[in-house]
């Protein structure tokens, strides 16, 4: 399927999918309450079967007050990918977990919990990955201030 | 350490020859220690693939200078090669390993993460400026990462340091840390003609002497 | 009514599943951060039953120096230096993938004799993985000569890189637009040159190791990864592919100049340590099969289509690229607000996933087999923790 | 004095018969005697020591294309002195929460077992400290016991990865202590006795690994295997296991004790070379073959320590060989080994034994 095709069968799915903008591969972007129902379904299709997570990750969008967060798709099937972005609002970041859907977005979430603070209801065990426990801030979020932080010399 | 070193040098020193003595004993006993570095298998990042393992590897061969048997547990090893980039998390379980280590125990900082934070000094909030934050370092080998000659280089300084530093009559006295830079502006055959020419003279390296001279020379040709 | 105590009877009566007459405990290790089998700092918690491990638990970030968040300040030139230092064992592949991502966002055109370049160079990087990565593979079941072996071979491809990249390791020679240097006037006779050494070693290889009555036993059918369990936790490169799930982006997508050359891509049949083995000896081979049909043909032309100084600025957007490096996929997803610097940078690193593999596959076996299997999926703690 | 095929007959004279027979007349040359055998053992402990290791690394590194030691005088042939005093000179670091006695005793009773089977080592007629007529039983008893050390180290350390190689080092001893019994009994079922210098006497028509149709070298196998396995030598040395256990039973050790630890094994390793040497290749006892005359007085031109010394250097450089070769076995496939393989042939071995010498099957049978 080439892109277009992608974004058409997956509009069909979640009619409120519409294609995200300034983006070089097929992505689409999806209100934040029907990801986990869409993200089973785009799992599940047998024309679509995105069966592995490539990465994702998020985007701390400070002036308009919004966490995007990003999914790379890829069907090893059908050898297609797709991004799946949507948003969460910056002061209350929370999102539905799809790591009962792949494995690996379990580790996926953390480290984006671990360095962007985005929380992910339905996750088996959301802790800190890389930094320790008692760490403050976010480190990843564009407002993060740390009086350890060097800022480089121009 | 024990008893000799313990009393030893009061009752000897009191004794006609007996300074002498002492001082010879500190040479046999720095002999030992600087021959006899055995380091510990850890290494955090880059640095370890050409400091731990290539250096220790058929061409460098780390084992000349008997520093070839790589102790994994820090109890029975003598050197720490903190090996590339340490990180706040790191940093507590890093003195945790340099406090099991018994005494005599050196360190060499490779690698400018090691030295200062290297590549990831600004703007990183994790990364320690350099392991003598942490633990007291004796030889700094600089380099991203050093080459293994380098670390060689390094290695011979430490042994350079031992013969010349601790005695018996003051244990645990430690010189300033020492910066094993080999001058700049070297190819890497002359690295290696260089280390050849320290090699076969002796195991130890004039750091005073020989160093400076080859550092005017390589500075004015600049 | 009689009191007795429970017997085994009872228990498998009652539909328990037994293993032990003995009453046992389990307790935790920690295998790491500094354990001489987990190449570097990572830590795994291990829950044990006597020997047997019950759970594996990574802890990682002991090596986490915030790379990411560095890429925001840093141009796309100069974050490449960084991109060196996450997986060191491929720095020409790592290089090439934010480069590529760059290039296609930029539109900057690349000539035929760049692409050459970067091919073989991947290449050449590749085999020099898998040496050091045998070597390791070795140590960690006990057959230290391996290692050596394995370090004095990799100490020839490094020396060919030297040459042409000036650096040993982290070489930071693929540029946006082109590379750094231009080959050295040796670069194809001594690219010829290890190879005709590196064939008959990689027999020994074989024979040092691989057929070794003692290696088949602690490999084979040992830490077994099914192709589902594989794609769900993400793993990539000889992991996958020794699952048996042909997915190699060299022929998927063809970068560089793959698509010219004739290459086959191993794929295992079990999935277990001993496929993952000669998944990545025959990859080897396989490397040394592009490289000889490409070294005699590197087209003529420039090695820059840019000026090394020319400032770059990509247009506003989302930009993903990625890139099979020895380990797996590489995959940099650049956000753009149309500056000279990333807005936002994050890197898909082949380790991160690659390492969850072990919690699906060591539960039941061995601490021995932990070993094993760590050693077999090839993790380089810097790239997961970035 | 001859025997009656003719072959010189060699006296045995140890250093224990020397000192009861000085007894009556100076029982200061009897306590000179006693003194010297002190002497010789812990000259021989640390020579071992010291040349052991040496080779060990020189061997090691020219297997891996290296040079080895090379600084430290000539050739690096110091390297060893240097190590061992700075070992002695290093902290004795003991765990805050270890059974400090225990872990003070355990490297000793680890080195104690190799030295009391020095003491029986026939390493040439006159050069055998004391001989014990049940020296194989003592072998096998005293040669068990050193595994207390490792138990006792692995224990008191409180260290869990200690423990997992004290614990599998247990195991491993306890049943490869069988198969070496059993390749034992089989020498002596052929020799007829228990002494150390009549079974090497034994073999003065010829050694057992040769003389019983196969049956002594399926014996010297199984014996050659089930020692490296005792001595915990790649490829069963999962009870340090570098790569798994960080250090194994001695991961806590530091200085004087660890080099302790380091000593016994190559000690053990001297030890399990002799010991396989006597029974197997003669022992000091040159190559002989039945009445063959001629041959055998140009073999006595060698004098008996150096056919000792040679034979065990061979065995050393095996064991040595198999380390740098063979990677490290799993401990089920190390249980399975010794209860599945070597123990079944190893008692059809003992029962084709006992068949062979009660049938004469032998060649160069003495009755």
């Amino acid at each position: 399927m080439t892109g277009e095709e992608i974004v058409l069968a997956v509009s069909r799915i979640e009619e409120r999918a519409k294609p995200r903008e300034k983006c070089a591969m097929p992505a689409v972007t999806v209100p934040v309450e029907s990801l986990a129902v869409f993200m089973r379904a785009i799992h599940d299709d047998p024309a679509l079967s995105f069966d592995m997570l490539c990465t994702h990750t998020a985007v701390d969008w400070l002036g308009e007050n919004r966490f995007e967060l990003l999914y790379v798709l890829c069907s090893l099937k059908h050898g297609h990918y797709l991004t799946v972005s949507t948003s969460v609002p910056r002061d209350k970041p929370e999102v539905s977990s799809v790591s009962s859907i792949w494995r690996i977005a379990e580790w996926q979430e953390r480290e984006v919990y671990d360095l962007m603070g985005v929380l992910y209801s339905g996750h088996p065990d959301l802790r800190r990955m890389f930094l320790e426990d008692d760490w403050n801030g976010f480190p990843l979020r564009k407002d993060y201030k740390d009086d350890f932080m060097l800022e480089l010399p121009e | 350490m024990g008893l000799v070193t313990n009393n030893l040098p009061a009752i000897l020193d009191r004794l006609p020859g007996g300074g002498f003595c002492v001082t010879s004993i500190d040479g046999i006993i720095n002999w030992s220690r600087a021959n006899s570095l055995w380091p510990l298998t850890f290494g955090t990042s880059c640095c370890a693939i050409e400091v731990m393992m290539a250096a220790g590897a058929s061409r460098h061969d780390l084992a000349r200078f008997g520093a070839e048997v790589a102790r994994p547990s820090p109890r029975q090893a003598d050197l720490l090669v903190v090996a590339g980039t340490v990180v706040k998390r790191l940093a507590p379980r890093l003195k945790t390993l340099y406090e099991q280590m018994a005494e005599p125990r050196y360190v060499i900082a490779t690698g400018s993460c090691a030295i200062s934070g290297g590549p990831f000094i600004y703007n990183s909030y994790s990364t320690v400026r350099g392991a003598d934050q942490i633990i007291p370092v004796d030889v700094y080998v600089p380099g991203c990462p050093p080459r293994p000659e380098a670390f060689l280089y390094g290695l011979l300084t430490l042994q350079k340091l031992i013969k010349a530093g601790e005695s018996i009559r003051r244990p645990y006295i430690r010189r300033k840390p020492v910066l094993a830079a080999l001058p700049s502006g070297m190819t890497a055959d002359q690295i290696r003609a260089e280390l050849a020419v320290l090699l076969q003279r002796d195991s130890t390296v004039d750091l005073s002497g020989e160093y400076a001279q080859n550092m005017q020379a390589g500075g004015s040709k600049q | 009514m009689t009191i007795r105590p429970i017997t085994l009877a009872d228990r498998i009566a009652a539909g328990q599943k037994v293993e032990s007459l003995l009453s046992t405990q389990e307790y935790f290790v920690n295998m790491g951060p500094q354990h001489p089998s987990t190449h570097g700092v990572l830590r795994l918690l291990v829950r044990l039953d006597g020997e047997t491990v019950r759970e594996v638990i990574p802890v990682v970030g002991y090596v986490h120096r915030g790379i990411e968040k560095m890429g925001e300040y840093l141009t796309y030139r100069k974050f490449i230096h960084l991109s060196d230092r996450l997986d060191y064992l491929s720095a020409i592949t790592n290089n090439w993938v934010v480069a590529m991502a760059v290039e296609k966002a930029a539109g900057i055109e690349i000539n035929d004799r760049i692409q050459t370049i970067r091919t073989l160079c991947a290449e050449l990087q590749r085999i020099q993985s898998h040496q050091l990565w045998w070597g390791v593979f070795g140590m960690d079941l006990g057959a230290f000569t391996a290692f050596l072996y394995g370090f004095r071979d990799r100490e020839v491809v490094t020396d060919i890189f030297e040459e042409t990249t000036g650096a040993r390791l982290t070489m930071n020679y693929i540029q946006p637009g082109g590379v750094m240097f231009d080959i050295h006037p040796d670069f194809v006779k001594n690219v010829k040159k290890f190879l005709a050494y590196f064939k008959p070693k990689l027999e020994e290889y074989e024979t040092l190791v691989s057929g070794n009555v003692i290696v088949q036993a602690r490999l084979r059918g040992v830490g077994i990864l099914s192709p589902g369990a594989a794609v769900s936790i993400g793993t990539t490169g000889p992991v996958l592919r020794a699952s048996g799930v042909a997915h190699d982006l060299r022929k998927s997508e063809a970068y560089g100049v793959y698509g010219k050359v004739q290459f086959d891509i191993p794929v295992g049949v079990k999935g277990d340590c001993w496929d993952r083995y000669w998944v990545r000896i025959e990859e080897m081979r396989q490397s040394i099969r592009i490289i000889e049909q490409l070294i005699d043909s590197i087209p003529e032309g420039k090695h820059m289509t840019i000026k090394p100084t020319a400032k770059i600025k990509l247009p506003e957007g989302l930009y993903y690229n990625q890139m099979e490096t020895a380990r797996g996929i590489l995959g940099a997803l650049i956000v753009s607000d149309g500056g000279e610097k990333p807005y936002r940078i994050h890197l898909r690193s082949p380790n991160f996933n690659n390492l969850w593999s072990v919690t699906a596959m060591a539960p039941g076996l061995r601490i021995a087999d932990l070993v094993a299997i760590l050693s077999s999926i090839d993790v380089v703690v810097p790239d997961i923790d970035r | 004095m001859t025997n009656a095929i003719g072959t010189t007959l060699w006296q045995v004279k140890t250093l224990a018969d020397r000192t009861t027979g000085a007894m009556p007349d100076s029982p200061w040359l009897a306590i000179g005697y006693i003194l010297l055998g002190v002497v010789a053992v812990g000259a021989l402990v640390a020579g071992l020591g010291l040349v052991l290791i040496y080779a060990e690394r020189k061997i090691a590194a020219h297997f891996q294309c290296r040079l080895g030691p090379m600084r430290v005088g000539w050739h690096g042939i110091f390297q060893t002195v240097a190590d061992t005093l700075k070992l002695l000179l290093k902290e004795d670091v003991i765990p805050e929460r270890a059974d400090k006695l225990l872990h003070l005793m355990a490297p000793f009773l680890s080195l104690l077992a190799t030295v009391m089977v020095l003491v029986v080592i026939p390493y040439s007629p006159v050069l055998q400290i004391a001989d014990v007529n049940i020296g194989v039983l003592y072998v096998s008893a005293v040669g068990g016991f050193g595994i207390l050390g490792i138990l006792v180290a692995g224990w008191s350390s409180n260290n869990k990865w200690s423990m997992l190689g004290a614990m599998r080092a247990g195991a491993q001893i306890i049943s490869y202590e069988i198969s070496v019994t059993i390749a034992l009994l089989t020498v002596v079922l052929f020799a007829g006795t228990l002494q150390l210098s009549q079974i090497v006497l034994s073999q003065a028509e010829g050694w057992w690994i040769w003389r019983a149709h196969g049956i002594g070298l399926v014996a010297f196998l199984i014996f050659l295997i089930a020692s490296v396995a005792e001595i915990n030598r790649t490829p069963f040395d999962i009870a340090e296991g570098e790569s798994e256990l960080t250090g194994g039973f001695h991961t806590e050790y530091s200085g004087m004790r660890f080099a302790f630890f380091f000593l016994s094994e190559f000690v053990n390793m001297f030890v399990a070379a002799a010991v396989t040497a006597t029974l197997f290749l003669g022992g000091w006892m040159p190559f002989h073959i039945g009445s063959f005359q001629a041959f055998n007085s140009i073999m006595d031109l060698i004098p008996p320590a150096i056919w000792f010394a040679g034979k065990t250097g061979f065995l050393i450089f095996v064991i040595m060989w198999f380390r740098w070769t063979f990677p490290r076995m799993r401990v089920d496939q190390l249980m399975k080994l010794e209860w599945k393989i070597l123990l079944p042939i190893g008692l059809v071995n003992l029962a084709a034994a006992s068949i062979a010498v009660l049938f004469n099957l032998y060649f160069f049978p003495r009755h």
